[in-house]
């Protein structure tokens, strides 16, 4: 059990979000708001963390998710929660699917060209989905309407303001659980050599290959989950140019590597910090919060090289501390 | 019995020829020094005994069996470890764990409880108990390279390629590791190649057995002191010092 | 026989067009050769060269084809305060965060550049003719566009083989230890190449606009951005040369398969080109992982 | 929107039995982005209690927000999002202000088969996305009702920088009349590389971006006699007395009270544009409170049934089950001699159609609209 300390206060951080969330009005929201970037984060984390490869198309991961479960609402909505559960299962098919189309190309790359051959995939795809007309093209799927007939307005509803909030959390508990769990096993060792030095890794036996592709898998199906719900059953909508927008993998990245890459806390730190302070700003600069929040990035970029939560825990390396902070 | 067996193993680089033709036989338990100056191809041989370059003639056997196509991280469970010239530490990890990366991943096979023990364990053998929490980046080049000889010998291998592994250290420390690697040799069975460019001293302490490459050819083969004292080898080492006390950097 | 006459078209449309991609690339792959620096914010500096021949022409009325000086002058200027400011601290410091770094650059352009000039799509006509052929029409300033990018990357050619200080840029490219030894200050090397990049990018953002004379705005360069880094693969990264060529094969590609593809019933073709391109980079990837003209 | 809120508070602000009610206007910025603005409209619900809603400015943006309005019982006002499937989904508390966009394109078809019935090879060249989709879908069925024949369709995808390979093809199927664009840069994109190319038609009809006044700037006189449909345009003739001809209830300020206003606040250089929508908006739920003599929203959204009146912005009625707006009518504006005069509907227009419109070649020897 000792491994599985650094846990604690990370399950104290969602515990406390939700508890304000739920007794404070106007704040739930806000909140999930929150944890959707916390969730993009630690999913990420579980790639670009502990492998150290940059993945630009990692948005498309979301995508799939998103359409996974718009294809199950859509098609299947006499299903009710059923068609909830196979959105679910649709998404992490879609994602795995994608996963074995990137994994057999890029991952053989390495650095920038790997970088570079997720942008295209990610936006080979959705020119895909346009241009062929998959899935309804460039009009997306629009649920709303049919799930107010199918399921009444007041279940529809609740679908889209709890149910699908419920859903991330779940996702996001269990994706932090899965960290900790890596981290600690063979697989995050292999993990931690690999992203050192890959030829080095090779050479002391770890199969780098099949290492890579399970934080790959790994990563992608969280990703996907968080896109069946926090965007397609809580918007109830889907439409390529806005899953597929690279912005939110920009996102996702900013936030493993201001929290720290490869940390159990990293991610939830920052996504907590930038999820709030976005929110914050366009309350209280509208319209300038970008202008805001670059330099603060650079700055941060500049001064804390490791993140947030590796210049913590390089500050308390042999304290009885450390061993809660990964 | 023999261990690793290469045949006629060729490897070239554009027109060069790095490593050529070049056959070799270890036995098991056995200590083979491989001398050379820089560029006769003994890093390359390393490179294709581990699997990180293949061959583009020959072929390699361990315990008999072909494994000139395995892929790097299919070879050491069999029971193959090196070290690099240059170490190759995993840098942001800690001194155990990288030391028990090796456990898990080598011929050991350890979980990862078993391996943080086994890296304590060789750590302690290699002296430098009082780093392990350190991170493996900001340890000295002497350490980095104590430290890769445990990660190697946590591996368990039986054999075991060290890559100048010697080269910048003080007679004090050279002493200590040649008796180091010997007492784990005889304790573990494993076969030990190590190999040098000039540190006859070393060698003559440890290998039973030289090899002298030059060009990527085998030059001599035969046992150690008739060996480093035949006209052919000193021809090769013609202008350059014999370094046969102290060390060379 | 219009199928083939639509396709010359599309292709000497592609081939002007890819000229200018190439050159938008250039400053791209020369930082990521010297530095290893991925510059996210690429688009930003693109941005700034369209502003730049935009303002020039509508205060001023300097024909965008002069602002090429000037956008190569601010680019210079602003590449040499980022490297001092940002970037020379970050020399030592993982991939990503330089990364970063330039994300937050870019951002913080396109911000401030938002507030002082708004939101707004601007463009300007500089109406000078063109050349009628019985398959199309092309405008001068388009073919001025593809004239002005071959003689820039031209001239940078004779500049990189001929100059001392373009031999050494190459060496820090080929070989940074080398360079080094053979006493070579690398960090006036980086210093000079980001710059150089940066004011290669702001000014062929003035080319840019000699192609595209309108929908200038201040998120304009995240379409450039993304085809800058594909086509910057293409022609294997860090080579600013394959870049330039890389650009030609992506315009050709971008334009030319609209064509073949739109003898596909029940598909939007032009929707289609840009997968045909991104799924073309794949199996480039695939089959030469170092890029179409990269080196080893 | 500022000005109507201003307008209806210099007149005393709204009476619900004895009390009187002053507006008052809270915004953020949700950056487009849809996780932001349902935080925002979570926000504006509970924290600053706001009843009424202004809705945000995309279709996509207003799905988003729609549960979250309905599940705090908040009246949503889309004066931005104006695709018709929003008002299909089955929201009872998300109403519509703007024309949908299936009315973007059919004024300006009804103009053209007026003008000239033998005009009937209509081209249509648009962005695919999915409000210009919708737009030109409708249109195409409405023309083809109109007679027209559709010698062309193309879609091309967003951030292009080249449309010449749908261009060069569309010119050989010679049409009449085109209709197309999407948004702001592609728009200035297809008309400036329409002149490049030489592809001359006797009407032509791009959405969004020949609105604003940037278009003209880019295209210099290049944008002559392109016309654009708009939900309200500076000029449009809408008057308390036009609104006692047609039989309606005139409210709100009228249009020199409302530059006037508009200057006061936005500063003198700019011209309204969305802001009259959002003027409307804001007058509706004036109006609706007024007639509900409640702050009840169920009760408001119930007034707005039956609720029909004339402002600045034009006729202003919903459909009583979708909240669809179906009394307003769009305009089309068209560049004449650099000026974005009004041409169509004719009830409104303060100026004749240019129309054939003259040829890329006669514009650029300077001929303009209206010489």
């Amino acid at each position: 059990m000792r491994r599985y300390k650094p846990l604690l206060p990370v399950f104290a951080i969602y515990v406390i979000l939700l508890i304000i969330g739920a007794t404070t009005p106007g704040l739930w929201q806000p909140i999930m708001f929150i944890m959707f970037y916390i969730g993009i984060g630690v999913a990420l984390n579980n790639f670009l963390g502990l492998t150290g490869y940059v993945d630009f198309g990692y948005v498309a991961f979301l995508a799939m998710g998103a359409y996974g479960m718009a294809v199950a609402l859509n098609y299947f909505t006499e299903l009710g929660f059923g068609a909830v559960a196979l959105g679910f299962f649709l998404a992490l098919l879609f994602s795995a699917l994608l996963c074995i189309a990137v994994g057999g190309v890029a991952l053989r790359l390495r650095g920038a060209y790997f970088a570079i051959a997720t942008i295209g995939v990610n936006e080979g795809l959705r020119y895909l989905i346009e241009g062929a007309r998959i899935w309804g093209g460039s009009e997306g799927i629009v649920l709303s309407g049919k799930l107010r007939k199918a399921f009444g307005p007041d279940f529809a509803n609740y679908l889209s303001t709890f149910v699908a909030d419920v859903c991330l959390i779940i996702v996001i508990f269990v994706a932090s659980v899965i960290t900790i769990y890596l981290i600690n096993s063979r697989v995050g060792y292999a993990l931690l050599a690999l992203r050192e030095d890959e030829d080095a890794a090779k050479v002391v036996g770890i199969n780098v290959t099949k290492y890579k592709l399970i934080a790959f898998f790994t990563s992608a199906a969280i990703g996907s989950l968080i896109g069946a719900s926090a965007w397609t059953l809580k918007l109830t909508y889907v439409f390529p140019e806005d899953v597929f927008f690279i912005h939110y993998t920009v996102e996702a990245i900013v936030i493993v590597m201001l929290g720290g890459a490869g940390t159990l806390l990293g991610p939830v730190i920052s996504g907590l910090i930038y999820g709030a302070l976005k929110y914050y700003l366009s309350v209280i600069l509208p319209g300038f919060q970008l202008l805001a929040f670059a330099p603060l990035l650079i700055i941060i970029v500049v001064a804390f090289p490791d993140g947030i939560v590796g210049y913590v825990r390089k500050k308390l390396r042999g304290k009885s501390l450390f061993e809660y902070i990964r | 019995m023999v261990l690793l067996r290469l045949e006629g193993v060729t490897k070239r680089f554009g027109g060069l020829v790095a490593v050529d033709h070049v056959d070799l036989e270890v036995n098991e338990g056995e200590a083979v020094g491989i001398v050379g100056p820089n560029g006769s191809g003994k890093t390359t041989l390393y490179n294709i005994i581990s699997g990180v370059y293949l061959p583009d003639e020959g072929k390699v056997f361990f315990e008999g069996n072909d494994i000139t196509k395995l892929p790097p991280h299919e070879r050491t469970p069999l029971g193959l470890a090196r070290t690099f010239q240059i170490p190759r530490p995993f840098g942001a990890a800690s001194v155990k764990e990288n030391v028990a990366i090796g456990a898990m991943f080598g011929r050991a096979k350890a979980n990862v409880d078993e391996a943080m023990k086994m890296a304590d364990e060789y750590l302690e053998l290699v002296g430098m108990y009082e780093l392990v929490n350190k991170e493996a980046k900001l340890l000295t080049p002497l350490e980095k390279k104590l430290m890769e000889l445990a990660r190697a010998l946590a591996m368990k291998p039986k054999l075991l390629l060290l890559d100048e592994l010697m080269a910048g250290m003080n007679p004090n420390d050279i002493n200590r590791i040649i008796e180091l690697v010997k007492k784990i040799k005889v304790k573990e069975n494993i076969a030990v190649v190590s190999m040098v460019e000039h540190l006859m001293h070393a060698i003559t302490q440890f290998a039973e057995r030289v090899v002298v490459m030059h060009q990527g050819k085998k030059l001599i083969e035969g046992p150690t002191m008739e060996v480093l004292n035949d006209p052919k080898v000193i021809e090769v080492y013609l202008g350059k010092k014999m370094v046969i006390e102290g060390y060379e950097g | 026989m219009a199928f083939f006459e639509q396709l010359a078209s599309n292709l000497i449309y592609g081939m002007l067009l890819g000229g200018v991609y190439g050159l938008a690339t250039m400053g791209l792959s020369l930082i990521f050769g010297v530095l290893r620096v991925v510059n996210v914010g690429h688009g930003a500096f693109i941005m700034l060269g369209a502003f730049t021949a935009f303002w020039m022409f509508t205060l001023y009325s300097i024909p965008p084809i002069a602002s090429i000086v000037m956008a190569l002058v601010i680019g210079l200027a602003l590449g040499y305060l980022i490297f001092m400011s940002v970037m020379r601290r970050l020399l030592d410091a993982p991939e990503l965060s330089t990364l970063l770094a330039m994300f937050g650059i870019g951002i913080f352009i396109e911000e401030l550049a938002k507030f002082f000039w708004g939101p707004d799509y601007v463009g300007y006509s500089w109406n000078i003719g063109g050349i009628s052929f019985p398959i199309t029409e092309i405008p001068f300033t388009k073919i001025c566009a593809f004239i002005s990018s071959i003689i820039i990357a031209a001239l940078l050619y004779i500049w990189f083989q001929r100059t001392k200080l373009g031999k050494a840029i190459r060496a820090v490219v080929e070989d940074r230890e080398g360079a080094m030894v053979c006493g070579v200050d690398v960090n006036r090397i980086y210093a000079l190449s980001f710059a150089l990049g940066i004011g290669l990018t702001v000014l062929s953002g003035v080319l840019v606009t000699l192609f595209t004379p309108v929908g200038i705005n201040v998120y304009m360069g995240g379409d450039y951005t993304l085809k800058a880094f594909v086509i910057a693969v293409l022609g294997g990264l860090g080579s600013p040369w394959g870049a330039f060529y890389a650009g030609f094969i992506f315009g050709l590609l971008e334009n030319g398969s609209y064509t073949l593809l739109g003898l596909i019933p029940g598909v939007e073709p032009f929707g289609l080109t840009r997968f045909v391109s991104f799924a073309g980079l794949l199996v480039i990837l695939l089959v030469k992982p170092t890029g179409l003209l990269g080196g080893e | 929107m500022q000005v109507a809120i201003k307008w209806i508070n210099d007149q005393g602000g709204i009476k619900v039995g004895d009390t009187v009610y002053k507006l008052d206007l809270k915004y953020y910025d949700d950056e487009s982005k849809k996780e932001t603005v349902q935080s925002l409209v979570e926000r504006l619900a509970t924290v600053d209690k706001v009843k009424f809603v202004l809705a945000p400015y995309s279709s996509g943006l207003t799905l988003a927000a729609a549960p979250i309005a309905e599940k705090y019982g908040v009246l949503m006002n889309s004066h931005g999002g104006a695709s018709d499937y929003i008002f299909e989904q089955g929201y009872y508390y998300v109403v519509q202000t703007l024309s949908p966009a299936s009315k973007y394109q059919t004024g300006f078809l009804d103009m053209v088969h007026k003008l000239d019935p033998n005009a009937k090879r209509l081209a249509l060249v648009y962005e695919d996305k999915e409000f210009s989709r919708a737009v030109h879908q409708a249109a195409k069925k409405y023309a083809e009702e109109l007679g027209f024949e559709i010698v062309y369709e193309k879609t091309y995808p967003a951030g292009t920088s080249d449309l010449s390979p749908i261009l060069n093809e569309l010119k050989a199927t010679n049409p009449d009349v085109i209709i197309g664009g999407g948004h702001f840069a592609d728009g200035q994109l297809l008309a400036s590389q329409l002149a490049e190319l030489k592809i001359d038609v006797k009407a032509i009809s791009i959405l969004v971006a020949p609105a604003l006044p940037a278009f003209y700037e880019a295209l210099g006189t290049n944008a002559e006699g392109i016309c654009a449909p708009a939900q309200w345009e500076v000029g449009v003739k809408y008057s308390p007395d036009v609104a006692k001809e047609l039989g309606f209830e005139w409210y709100g300020p009228t249009q020199d009270e409302f530059m006037k206003l508009f200057k006061e606040i936005a500063g003198e250089d700019k011209t309204p544009s969305y802001h009259a929508a959002e003027a409307a908006a804001v007058l509706s739920y004036a109006k609706a409170i007024e007639k509900a003599q409640s702050l009840d929203p169920a009760k408001v959204r119930e007034a707005m049934n039956d609720l029909g009146f004339m402002c600045v912005y034009g006729m202003w009625k919903i459909d009583p089950e979708t909240g669809k707006q179906a009394g307003h009518e769009m305009v089309i504006i068209q560049w004449q001699g650099g000026e974005k005069k009004i041409v169509w509907p004719t009830a409104a227009a303060n100026s004749d159609p240019c129309y054939p419109i003259p040829s890329w070649d006669e514009k650029s020897a300077g001929k303009i609209c209206g010489t």
